[in-house]
C-alpha cells in the first residue's frame, strides 16, 4: 500500500538537523527542536505502526517510492511491521538519550554541532530501517556511521581519540566490502531492489534451480559486513573499545541503536535472500518453504554460540559500570543472531521482539550508569556504592531495567529470549539454547554485580557530591531514564500486544510474498506461483512424511540428478 | 577487459590490506584510500567490457556501411552514457555503457572522499592529544584506561 | 471450576497490600502492620473459599477409615482448574490457576504461616527501635511481593507463569538476603542465593521449554499447562518409559530437576541456603525454611504423577536427596549459631523430602504396599514448616534479648521462659519424638524406603543415611534443650568462641504485639502436637489435600490420613518403630556426648567462590585473548573470518572456478591500452608501501589515481574521470596538509612484514576473483530471459518520452507503471540516476559529506586567530563554560 | 604560498574557473559534469585563490562560516526533495517542465536542476571548509 508519509520519518530529522545547524549557539531553541524531532518521529511512527497493525495482510505494508519511479528503477522505502517497531524503539531510545545528554554533557562539547548530529545519526538509522534498496542502504550506513564517527569524537578526550580510529577504520573496511558486495548483487542480477531481489530468489527457488555462481560467497561477505556493525563474532573488537570513553548518553544511543542495524539487516536481507540455497520444499497447502543454505546457518550459528558465552564472560569480568553494559550489548546481540540462524518465522518474531526490547533496556542502564557516575564520580565498581541509600528511585529504575535485561519474567527481556530459545530447542538446536541459558544466569551475575556493590555496600562517594544537588542536575535524566523504563515494563507487562506486530513481522520475513508484492505490485509474485503450481503437477502428493504431515518433499539433490 | 579490472581491484585491495596491518596510521590511511579505488574499480567492472561483441560490432558496421558488413580490424568500444538526442529512441542502448554503476561509483567517490577526511583529521587530533599514531602505543593506551 | 477472580485476589492481595504500605505515615506502624497483615489473611481466607468449593464432594468423606482399604477411592471427579484470564495468549501466559491439593495446599500454607510472619515481623523489628520505622516501612512491601510470588508459584496452571512467579521469589529472596545493604558480607552472601538459583530458574526455564516442544504430539502446539499435563499424563507415561525415542522428554525432566534441586538447596547447591541466614529472622523463618525452599520439593511433587514414570526420576532423585539428608544433618549437628544449625537441618529435611518423592516413583510400580512412601507427602511438608518456622522464630527471638551462638545460651530457659519453652517444643518436632506428627511421618518415611528396598536392596544404604540423620536431630533436639535448660551436657561457652553475630539490641517493650516475637512460633508449632496426638484432626485438615499419586486417578480424591500413634504402634510392623526407637536412644546419647561439639565449615562455601572466579577471571581472561585493543590483531580476526568464509563457499560451490577459466580470462587483451593503464594502476599501489619517503609515498598515492581515472575513460565514463580527477587534486592536497601535521615516520624495519604479504595477497585474490565471478555472470539470463539491467531500462527514460517512426512522442506500454510515463529531462544517463532516478541515494551522500564536514569542524574548532572573523553571531551558552580555545563565533 | 606571479596568474584565472564550474554544474543534466563536478571545480579554484591570496581575501570573499553553505546546499536540495509531498506526490518526485521566457525557445526546467545547486553548494561548503581549515593548522605550527 502506497503512503508516501513514511519517508516523512527520515525527513524530520534531516530537517531538525539542518535547523540545529542554523541554531548553533542557541542552546535552548537547539534542545526544543531536537525534543520536538524525536517527539515527532516517536508519534509519527507509532501511528504509522498502529495503522498497519490494524490493517489486513495486503495493506501491512507501507511503500513509498522515491521520486515517483516504480520499483525497481527507483528507490523504494518500505515500512512493515519489523522497521516499524524499530523505529519506534529507535526514536523513543533517542529521545531518552538526547533527554538525558543535558544533563551530563558539556556546553562545550554540545555546541561542537551535537545537536545535527544527533539528528543526522537519527536520519540514517531510520533510513537504514526503511530502505528498500541495497544500496540506498549502503548510503544510508554512511550517513549513520558519519555521525557515529563524529560522536564518538565529539569532545575529543584522549581516551576517545585513542580508540575511536579503531571503530572508523573497522568499519570503512566494512562498508568497502558492502559497496563491492552491492556492486556485485547488480552483476549477479541486474538489480539492486531488495524486493526485486527477493523475488529473483524466490523464482529460483519455486524452480529448483541454482543460484548463480558465487552467491554464497556474497552472502558470507554480506554477513561479514553486517556482522561486523552488528558485532557478531568475531567481528565485534571495536564496540568495547569504543563504547566506554564517549560521553555517557551517546553511549546509550550507540549501546541502543547501532548494533541492533546490522542485526535487522541480517534479519532483512538473510532470510529473504541470501541464505538461500535455491532450493525449496513445497507443503501440502501449496505454500513454498525455501531451503536454508547449511553454511550461512553454521556460520550464525557458530556466531550466534560464540557472541552470546564469550561476550557475557567478557562483560562479567569486568569492574567498570560501563565496560559491563558496553560488552553485554555484544553478548545480547548473540541472542538475536540466535533468532536470525533458526530462521523459521516464530523465531524472528522472538528476534524482532527482543532487539526492540533490548534497544531500551540497553540504553537504559546506560543512561543510569550516567546518574551513578555523576553521584560518585566515577564507575569503577571498586569505588562505587550505597547508592541506594543516596537515591532509591534511581535504584529502582536501575533494578527494573537490569532485570529486563537479565530476562526475568513478567520483564521484557524474557518474551523474546523465550521464544527464541523455545525455537531453538524445537528446531534441534539445543547446544544454542543452553548456551543462551547459561549466558542467562551469567548475566543475571553482571547485574548483580552492579546492583550490589553500587547501588549496596558502604557509600565511598566523594563527600562534595551531595545527593540534593546531582539529582537537581539530573532532572532530565531521570526522566529520560523513567521514559525508557517505562517503555520497557510495556513491553514486558503488555508484551501480547507488542508480540502481535512482531510476530507480524517473523511472518513477513519469512514468507517473501507479502514484501514483494506490496513494493512491486501484486503481479511480481505470479510468476513464482505460477512455477509452483508446475511443480505440484508434476509430483503428485508424495507419501505421507513420517510425523504425518503431509510433505510433498521434493528433494532437490535426486531431481538435480536423472 | 574486465580481467584487467579484476586483477587491478585484487592488487589495489591486497596492497590497501598491506597498508592497512601496518605499524602506523599514517599508512593505514593511505591504505583506505587505496581501498576505495578497489571498491569503485570492482563496481565499474559490472557495467560489462566496454568493447562491443562480434555481433554488437557487425550491427554497427552494417548501419554505417549500409548492408557491407565487414568487421574492422581495430575494436569497437561502446558509447558512453549520453544519450545522443533528446528524443533518443534510435539510440542503440545495447552499445551503450551501464550508467547505473558508473553513478553508484560516484556516490561512492564522494562518500569515501568525506570519510578520509574526516580520518585524516582524526590523525592529527589524535597524534596531538595521544603524542603518537603507532597502532601498538594506542592499544598500549586502551589496555591502561 | 473456580472463579479465577478468588484466586486473583488471594495471589495479589499480599504485594498490593504490601505496597501500600508505603503510602502511611513512617511512624504509623501498627497502622502498617495491620494494613499488611489483611493481605496474607485475605489470601488464606480466600483459599479457604477456594478450597471448600472444591473439596464439597469430600463432605461425605471418612477420613480415617480403616486402612485395610487404605486404597479406596472416592470416585467424583473433581475439576480443579480455574477459568482463564487472558494475559499473553499467544505466549501461553495466561492467568488460570490449578487448585489442586498440592497447590492448595501449599497456598494455604504460604498464606497462613505468612499471617504469623507479619506479625512477628512487627515483634522482631520492634517499635521503639530506632530504626525500625524505617525497616518495617521496606519490609512489608519486599514481604508481600515474596508472599504473592510464592503463592502463584503453587497455584499456577500455566507452565510459564509458574516460572514467572518462581523467579519472582529469588528476586525478593535476593533483596530480603541483603537486608544489611551496607554490609559487604550480607550483600556477597546475598548474590550468592541469587545467582545460583537463578541458575536452577534458567534451568526450569529450559525444562519448562523443552516439555512444550517435546509435547507437541500429545497437544495441538505443545503442553503448556500443568491440567493438561496431568490430563494427558497417559499418553506422556507411555512417551516416558519409552524415552529413548523420546530424548527431549528427559531432557525436559533433567533441567527442570536442576531448577528444583538448586531452589530446594540439594546438594552440592545446597550452600546458598545456610548463607541465607543473613536476612532478618522473619525472612529465615518464613523463605528460608517453611516456603521459599520448598518450592523445589512442590516442583517435583507438580511432576511426579507423571514422571514418575521416568525410570531416571528415582534414580537422580534419590542419590541427590539422600546425600542432602545425610550431609545436612551431619553439618547442623557441628554448628554453633543457631540459624545455621536449624538452616542445615532444614537442607537436610528437604533432602528427606526429594527423597521420600524418588521412593514414591518406585512405590509407584509396585502399588500392593499398603502405605506408599508418597502417600503423605502433604503430611510430610506440612510437619516440616511446623516445627522449623517456630524454631526460627524463636531463635531470632533469643538472638534479640541474648545472642543466636548456642554456646552462649546455657541457661536461658530461666531468663525467656516463653521463647525458649516454645523453642524446646519445636525441637521436639524435629527429633521426631511421639507425640508430635513429625514422629508418624518419620515412621512412614523409614516405611516406604522399607519395602522398596526390598525390591531394590541398594536402598539400605539410604535407611542407614536416615538413620544416621535421624540421630543426628535427635543429638541437636537434645543439645538445644540440655542447654536451654542449663542441664549437664548442655553447650557451654568452653564449647566454641564467641564470634560477633547479627546482634540487634533492641529495646524491649510491652505488650501484645511485642509478644509477636514469639507468639506466632508457639501457635505454629501446636499443629505438630496436635496432629501428634489428635492425628484424626490433623487427618481432617491435612487429609483432603493428599492427592493420590498415580496420575490416572489425579483428580479424584482418596479417603485415607496419617496413622496415629496407636495405629503405628499395632500395625505398621516392629522394623520402623525399632529404628525410631534407637535413633532416640543413639541421639539422645549423641547429644550428651562429648562428640561433635566444635563449629565446623561447610565444604561447599566454596562452590560459589569458586564459579565466580572461573567466571569473573577465567573468563575475563578468555575474553581479552581476543580483546587486544589492537587494530592489527582485529583486522586479523575480520578477514581470517572472511578467508574463511569464502574457502568454504568456494569449497562447495564448483562453479566458481569456472570463472577463471572462462572467456573473460581470453578477452584480457581485447584492448591495448587499457590493459596499460590498469599495468600503471597496480605497479603505482604496489610501489606505495615500497618506500618509506612520505611525499614520495603521496605522488604515489595521487599517480595511482590518475591511473584509475584513465581507467574511467577507458570505460565510457566521462563524469566518473572528472569527478574522480577533481576529488584526486583534492585529496592530495588534504593529505600533504595532513602528513605536514603528522610526525615524520620513524626509521627501522617495518616488523612483521613477512605474515602481512601472504593475508594481504589471500583477500586481494578474494576480491578480484568475485569481481570476475560477479561481472562474468550473464545477467539477462536470470529465471526471466525478458529481463535486463535496470541501468539499460533508465537508460531509455533518462530524458523521457520516446518517439514513434514520425517523431511523435509515444508512450512505452511495456513499461509498467510511472517509469513508462515520463523521463529524467535530461541525456546524460548518469546525471539524470544521480539527481532524479537515485536521487535519494544523492541526498543521503551530500549529507555524508556535511556529517564529515561537521566532524571534522567539531574536532578541530576554530582558535582565535587574526585571519578569522566570521560574522558575529550571538551565543546563549554561558560564557565561563566556553573553550577558552573557541572564540569562533563570540569576540 | 603567495608567490606574486601565481596571485596574478589566479586573479584571471579564478573568475574564470568559477565561471566555468557554473557551466558544467548547468549543463550537467545533458552532458558530461553536475553539481558534483561544478562543486568540486569551484572548490578547487577556490582553495586555490586562498593559496594564493591568503585568508582575509577569502574572508572578503566568504563572509560566513562554510556550514552555511553547507546548510544551505542540504537545504535546497532536500526543499527539492520534499515539496511534493506537499501535494501529495512521493519525495523527490521531478517535473521537467518548458518554461516560456517570452523571447526565444523555452527554457528547460527541470526540477533536478535546483537539487544539483544543492549539491553544488555542498560539495563547494565542505570541500572549502574542510581544506582551509587544515590548512590553517599547518600555517599554525
Amino acid at each position: 500500500m502506497t503512503d508516501h508519509r513514511i519517508i516523512l520519518l527520515c525527513v524530520i530529522p534531516l530537517a531538525a538537523g539542518l535547523i540545529s545547524i542554523a541554531l548553533i549557539n542557541r542552546k535552548a531553541l537547539s534542545r526544543l527542536v531536537g525534543i520536538l524531532s524525536y517527539t515527532l518521529m516517536l508519534g509519527l511512527s507509532l501511528s504509522l505502526l498502529l495503522k498497519i497493525t490494524a490493517a489486513p495482510d495486503s495493506e501491512s505494508i507501507l511503500v513509498s517510492q522515491m521520486g515517483g519511479w516504480t520499483a525497481p528503477f527507483g528507490i523504494s522505502i518500505v515500512f512493515d511491521s519489523l522497521s516499524g517497531l524499530l523505529i519506534c524503539a529507535a526514536a523513543a531510545v533517542g529521545l531518552g538519550a538526547y533527554v538525558h545528554s543535558f544533563s551530563v554533557i558539556s556546553p562545550v562539547t554540545e555546541r561542537r554541532y551535537y545537536h545535527p548530529l544527533m539528528q543526522f545519526l537519527m536520519f540514517g538509522v531510520n533510513l537504514s530501517f526503511l530502505t528498500g534498496d541495497l544500496f540506498n542502504l549502503f548510503v544510508a550506513f554512511e550517513i549513520m556511521l558519519m555521525a557515529s564517527y563524529a560522536l564518538l569524537t565529539i569532545g575529543g578526550s584522549k581516551a576517545q581519540l585513542s580508540q575511536a580510529y579503531k571503530y572508523i577504520l573497522l568499519n570503512v573496511l566494512a562498508s568497502t566490502i558492502f559497496l563491492m558486495a552491492a556492486g556485485m548483487v547488480y552483476g549477479m542480477f541486474g538489480t539492486l531492489n531488495i524486493a526485486d531481489l527477493a523475488r529473483i530468489v524466490a523464482e529460483h527457488e519455486a524452480a529448483n534451480k541454482e543460484l548463480p555462481a558465487g552467491f554464497k560467497s556474497l552472502a558470507v561477505m554480506f554477513l561479514l559486513v553486517f556482522g561486523l556493525k552488528g558485532a557478531f563474532f568475531p567481528l565485534w573488537f571495536w564496540l568495547p573499545d569504543t563504547y566506554y570513553t564517549v560521553p555517557i548518553s551517546i553511549a546509550g544511543l550507540f549501546g541502543g541503536l547501532l548494533t541492533k542495524v546490522g542485526v535487522y539487516t541480517v534479519a532483512r536481507l538473510f532470510p529473504l535472500i541470501f541464505a538461500s540455497d535455491g532450493t525449496s520444499t513445497i507443503l501440502a497447502d501449496g505454500t513454498m518453504l525455501g531451503g536454508t543454505s547449511p553454511i550461512i546457518q553454521t556460520i550464525l550459528i557458530v556466531a550466534a554460540a560464540f557472541t552470546m558465552f564469550l561476550a557475557v564472560l567478557g562483560a562479567v569480568s569486568q569492574h567498570h559500570v560501563r565496560r559491563i553494559l558496553s560488552v553485554h550489548v555484544i553478548s545480547q546481540v548473540g541472542y538475536m543472531v540466535f533468532g536470525i540462524a533458526v530462521m523459521t518465522g516464530n523465531a524472528l518474531a522472538g528476534c524482532a521482539f527482543y532487539m526492540i526490547q533490548h534497544m531500551v533496556v540497553k540504553c537504559a542502564l546506560f543512561l543510569c550508569c550516567g546518574v551513578m557516575e555523576k553521584h560518585a564520580g566515577t564507575d569503577d565498581l571498586d569505588k562505587l556504592g550505597g547508592l541506594l541509600k543516596r537515591d532509591w528511585f534511581l535504584g529502582v529504575l536501575f533494578f527494573i531495567a537490569a532485570m529486563s535485561l537479565v530476562g526475568l519474567p513478567p520483564l521484557s527481556g524474557f518474551f523474546g529470549k523465550m521464544v527464541i530459545i523455545r525455537e531453538g530447542f524445537f528446531e534441534g538446536m539445543w547446544y544454542l539454547g543452553v548456551i543462551g541459558l547459561v549466558t542467562g544466569a551469567i548475566t543475571l551475575l553482571s547485574m548483580l554485580k552492579i546492583w550490589s556493590y553500587g547501588y549496596w555496600n558502604p557509600d565511598q562517594a566523594p563527600t562534595t557530591n551531595k545527593p540534593e544537588a546531582v539529582k537537581a542536575s539530573c532532572k532530565p535524566a531521570y526522566a529520560a531514564i523513567t521514559l525508557l523504563v517505562v517503555c520497557a515494563l510495556f513491553l514486558g507487562l503488555g508484551a501480547e500486544a507488542v508480540y502481535k506486530v512482531a510476530n507480524r513481522a517473523g511472518e513477513q520475513l519469512d514468507n517473501p510474498k507479502h514484501y514483494i508484492t506490496a513494493v512491486l505490485g501484486d503481479d511480481a509474485y505470479a510468476k513464482v506461483d505460477e512455477l509452483i503450481d508446475e511443480r505440484i503437477a508434476q509430483e503428485p502428493a508424495g507419501p505421507a512424511s513420517a510425523d504425518g504431515e503431509s510433505l510433498t518433499l521434493v528433494n532437490p539433490e535426486e531431481e538435480a540428478t536423472p | 577487459m574486465t580481467m584487467v579490472l579484476a586483477i587491478c581491484v585484487a592488487v589495489t585491495f591486497a596492497v590497501s590490506i598491506y597498508l592497512m596491518l601496518g605499524r602506523e596510521l599514517k599508512g593505514v590511511a593511505m591504505g583506505v584510500f587505496l581501498l576505495s579505488h578497489a571498491a569503485n574499480l570492482s563496481i565499474l567492472a559490472m557495467s560489462g567490457s566496454p568493447m562491443m561483441t562480434h555481433a554488437q560490432q557487425e550491427a554497427e558496421v552494417a548501419a554505417e556501411n549500409g548492408s557491407h558488413a565487414h568487421i574492422v580490424d581495430s575494436p569497437l568500444m561502446k558509447d558512453p552514457p549520453i544519450l545522443a538526442s533528446q528524443y533518443a529512441n534510435e539510440q542503440p542502448l545495447a552499445t551503450m555503457v551501464d550508467p547505473l554503476p558508473q553513478a553508484l561509483i560516484l556516490t561512492a567517490i564522494v562518500i569515501s572522499f568525506g570519510v578520509m577526511a574526516f580520518l585524516l583529521t582524526l590523525l592529527v587530533v589524535t597524534n596531538r592529544k595521544t603524542q603518537t599514531i603507532e597502532v601498538a602505543d594506542l592499544a598500549e593506551e586502551a589496555r591502561k584506561a | 471450576m473456580n472463579s479465577v477472580w478468588m484466586v486473583m485476589i488471594a495471589v495479589f492481595a499480599p504485594v498490593t497490600l504490601g505496597l501500600a504500605t508505603l503510602w502511611l505515615p513512617r511512624k504509623a506502624i501498627e497502622l502498617r502492620t495491620a494494613v499488611a497483615v489483611a493481605g496474607p489473611l485475605i489470601a488464606f481466607v480466600m483459599l479457604l473459599m477456594v478450597t471448600s468449593g472444591v473439596k464439597t464432594g469430600l463432605a461425605t468423606q471418612h477420613a480415617y477409615a480403616d486402612h485395610e482399604h487404605a486404597h479406596q477411592i472416592i470416585s467424583e471427579k473433581v475439576d480443579l482448574t480455574t477459568d482463564t484470564l487472558d494475559w499473553m495468549p499467544s505466549l501461553n501466559i495466561n492467568f488460570a490457576f490449578l487448585t489442586d491439593g498440592l497447590g492448595l495446599f501449599f497456598g494455604l500454607l504460604v498464606s497462613g504461616i505468612g499471617i504469623g510472619i507479619f506479625l512477628y515481623a512487627r515483634g522482631y523489628f520492634g517499635k521503639a527501635a530506632p530504626t525500625s520505622a524505617d525497616d518495617l516501612y521496606r519490609f512489608y512491601p519486599t514481604i508481600g511481593l515474596f508472599t504473592t510470588a510464592m503463592l502463584g508459584l503453587v497455584l499456577a496452571d500455566y507452565t510459564i507463569l509458574t516460572l514467572l512467579f518462581w523467579e519472582m521469589t529469588s528476586i525478593s529472596s535476593f533483596l530480603l538476603i541483603g537486608w544489611d545493604r551496607y554490609d559487604k558480607k550480607a550483600v556477597k552472601l546475598a548474590m550468592q542465593a541469587f545467582f545460583t538459583t537463578g541458575l536452577g530458574g534458567m534451568g526450569l526455564f529450559g525444562g519448562i521449554l523443552v516439555f512444550g516442544n517435546a509435547t507437541g504430539s500429545v497437544v495441538e502446539g505443545g503442553i503448556w499447562r500443568w491440567s493438561q499435563m496431568l490430563e494427558h499424563s497417559e499418553a506422556l507415561q507411555a512417551m516416558l518409559l519409552n524415552v529413548t525415542s523420546h530424548p527431549q522428554l528427559l531432557w525436559a525432566f533433567v533441567l527442570m530437576f536442576i531448577g528444583a534441586g538448586t531452589k530446594s538447596a540439594q546438594f552440592p547447591f545446597h550452600y546458598w541456603l545456610p548463607g541465607a541466614m543473613a536476612a532478618p529472622t522473619p525472612v529465615s523463618a518464613f523463605l528460608h525454611s517453611a516456603t521459599m525452599v520448598k518450592a523445589g520439593v512442590f516442583m517435583v511433587g507438580r511432576l511426579f504423577p507423571v514422571f514418575a514414570a521416568l525410570p531416571l526420576f528415582p534414580q537422580l532423585i534419590i542419590p541427590f536427596g539422600a546425600a542432602t539428608m545425610l550431609y545436612g544433618g551431619v553439618v547442623a549437628l557441628q554448628q554453633h549459631d543457631l540459624k545455621r544449625i536449624f538452616a542445615f537441618t532444614t537442607v537436610s529435611q528437604l533432602g528427606l523430602l526429594m527423597c521420600m518423592y524418588g521412593l514414591g516413583a518406585i512405590d509407584f510400580t509396585y502399588k500392593d504396599h499398603v502405605f506408599a512412601a508418597i502417600d503423605f507427602d502433604v503430611t510430610q511438608i506440612a510437619n516440616h514448616a511446623f516445627y522449623k518456622a517456630p524454631l526460627f522464630i524463636t531463635a531470632g527471638a533469643i538472638g534479640h534479648f541474648l545472642s543466636r551462638d548456642i554456646t552462649q545460651l546455657n541457661g536461658a530457659f530461666y531468663k525467656h521462659k516463653a521463647i525458649c519453652g516454645t523453642m524446646m517444643l519445636a525441637a521436639l518436632g524435629l527429633a521426631a519424638v511421639p507425640g508430635t506428627i513429625s514422629f508418624q511421618a518419620k515412621e512412614l518415611f523409614l516405611y516406604g524406603i522399607l519395602h522398596a528396598a526390598d525390591v531394590y536392596p541398594v536402598l539400605w544404604v539410604v535407611m542407614v543415611m536416615t538413620i544416621i540423620t535421624a540421630v543426628c536431630n535427635v543429638a541437636i533436639c537434645v543439645r538445644v534443650c540440655t542447654t536451654l535448660l542449663g542441664l549437664p551436657g548442655g553447650m557451654t561457652e568452653a564449647d566454641g568462641e564467641h564470634h560477633g553475630d547479627h546482634h540487634h539490641d533492641h529495646p524491649h517493650e510491652h505488650g501484645l504485639l511485642a509478644h509477636m516475637i514469639w507468639l506466632p512460633g508457639l501457635v505454629i508449632v501446636s499443629f505438630q502436637f496436635l496432629g501428634g496426638i489428635i492425628t484424626p484432626l490433623w487427618n481432617m485438615v491435612f487429609g483432603i489435600f493428599e492427592q493420590p499419586a498415580t496420575a490416572a486417578n489425579y483428580f479424584q480424591y482418596k479417603a485415607e490420613g496419617v496413622p496415629s500413634l496407636l495405629y503405628v504402634a499395632k500395625h505398621l510392623g516392629s522394623i520402623p518403630l525399632w529404628i525410631s526407637m534407637f535413633c532416640l536412644v543413639a541421639g539422645t546419647m549423641l547429644g550428651l556426648s562429648k562428640f561433635f561439639r566444635g563449629s565446623i565449615k561447610d565444604f561447599a562455601d566454596k562452590i560459589y567462590p569458586a564459579m565466580y572466579w572461573l567466571a569473573v577471571t577465567g573468563g575475563g581472561k578468555c575474553f581479552r585473548l581476543v580483546q587486544t585493543g589492537n587494530l592489527k590483531h582485529y583486522l586479523i580476526f575480520v578477514l581470517g573470518a572472511l578467508l574463511l568464509g569464502f574457502g568454504w563457499t568456494v569449497a562447495v560451490d564448483a562453479e566458481m572456478w569456472s570463472t577463471l577459466t572462462g572467456d573473460e580470462a581470453a578477452r584480457v587483451f581485447e584492448y591495448w591500452p587499457g590493459i596499460l593503464i590498469g599495468l600503471i594502476a597496480c605497479l603505482t599501489a604496489v610501489l606505495i608501501p615500497m618506500t618509506d619517503i612520505r611525499i614520495v609515498r603521496i605522488v604515489f598515492l595521487g599517480a595511482c589515481g590518475f591511473a584509475v581515472v584513465a581507467l574511467y575513460l577507458v570505460y565510457q565514463a566521462p563524469d566518473l574521470a572528472l569527478t574522480q580527477l577533481m576529488f584526486e587534486i583534492i585529496s592530495v592536497i588534504l593529505f600533504v596538509i595532513v602528513l605536514r601535521l603528522l610526525p615524520k615516520e620513524k626509521k627501522g624495519a617495518d616488523a612483521g612484514k613477512a605474515w602481512r604479504i601472504p593475508v594481504a595477497v589471500c583477500v586481494g585474490l578474494v576480491f578480484g576473483w568475485m569481481t570476475l565471478t560477479a561481472a562474468s555472470h550473464n545477467r539477462g539470463e536470470t529465471t526471466n530471459p525478458d529481463a535486463q539491467p535496470l541501468g539499460h531500462t533508465l537508460a531509455q527514460h533518462s530524458y523521457g518520452l520516446k518517439t514513434d517512426d514520425d517523431g511523435n512522442p509515444k508512450l512505452d506500454t511495456a513499461m509498467s507503471g510511472d517509469v513508462g510515463k515520463r523521463g529524467g529531462g535530461g541525456t546524460n544517463v548518469v546525471n539524470v540516476i544521480l539527481v532524479d532516478f537515485r536521487g535519494f541515494d544523492t541526498l543521503g551522500e551530500i549529507a555524508v559529506l556535511g556529517l564529515a564536514a561537521m566532524g571534522v569542524w567539531s574536532m578541530l574548532p576554530h582558535r582565535r586567530r587574526k585571519g578569522i572573523k566570521y560574522r558575529k553571531v550571538e551565543s546563549d551558552y554561558p560564557k565561563e563554560a566556553l573553550d577558552p580555545l573557541e572564540s569562533e563565533v563570540t569576540t | 604560498m603567495s608567490s606574486s606571479i601565481l596571485r596574478t596568474a589566479n586573479g584571471i584565472i579564478f573568475p574564470l574557473t568559477l565561471l566555468f564550474a557554473l557551466y558544467m554544474a548547468l549543463k550537467g543534466h545533458n552532458m558530461p559534469g553536475g553539481g558534483f563536478i561544478g562543486g568540486l571545480i569551484a572548490a578547487v579554484a577556490l582553495v586555490l585563490y586562498r593559496m594564493s591570496h591568503g585568508p582575509d581575501a577569502m574572508m572578503r570573499l566568504m563572509p560566513v562560516h562554510p556550514r552555511v553553505i553547507v546548510a544551505m546546499g542540504l537545504g535546497i536540495a532536500a526543499l527539492t526533495g520534499v515539496v511534493p509531498l506537499v501535494f501529495g506526490e512521493p519525495m523527490l518526485r521531478s517535473i521537467a517542465p518548458y518554461i516560456s521566457l517570452g523571447v526565444g525557445d523555452p527554457v528547460h526546467l527541470p526540477s533536478a536542476l535546483f537539487f544539483d545547486v544543492g549539491v553544488l553548494l555542498v560539495v563547494v561548503g565542505v570541500s572549502v571548509g574542510m581544506i582551509v581549515r587544515l590548512g590553517e593548522e599547518v600555517e599554525d605550527e
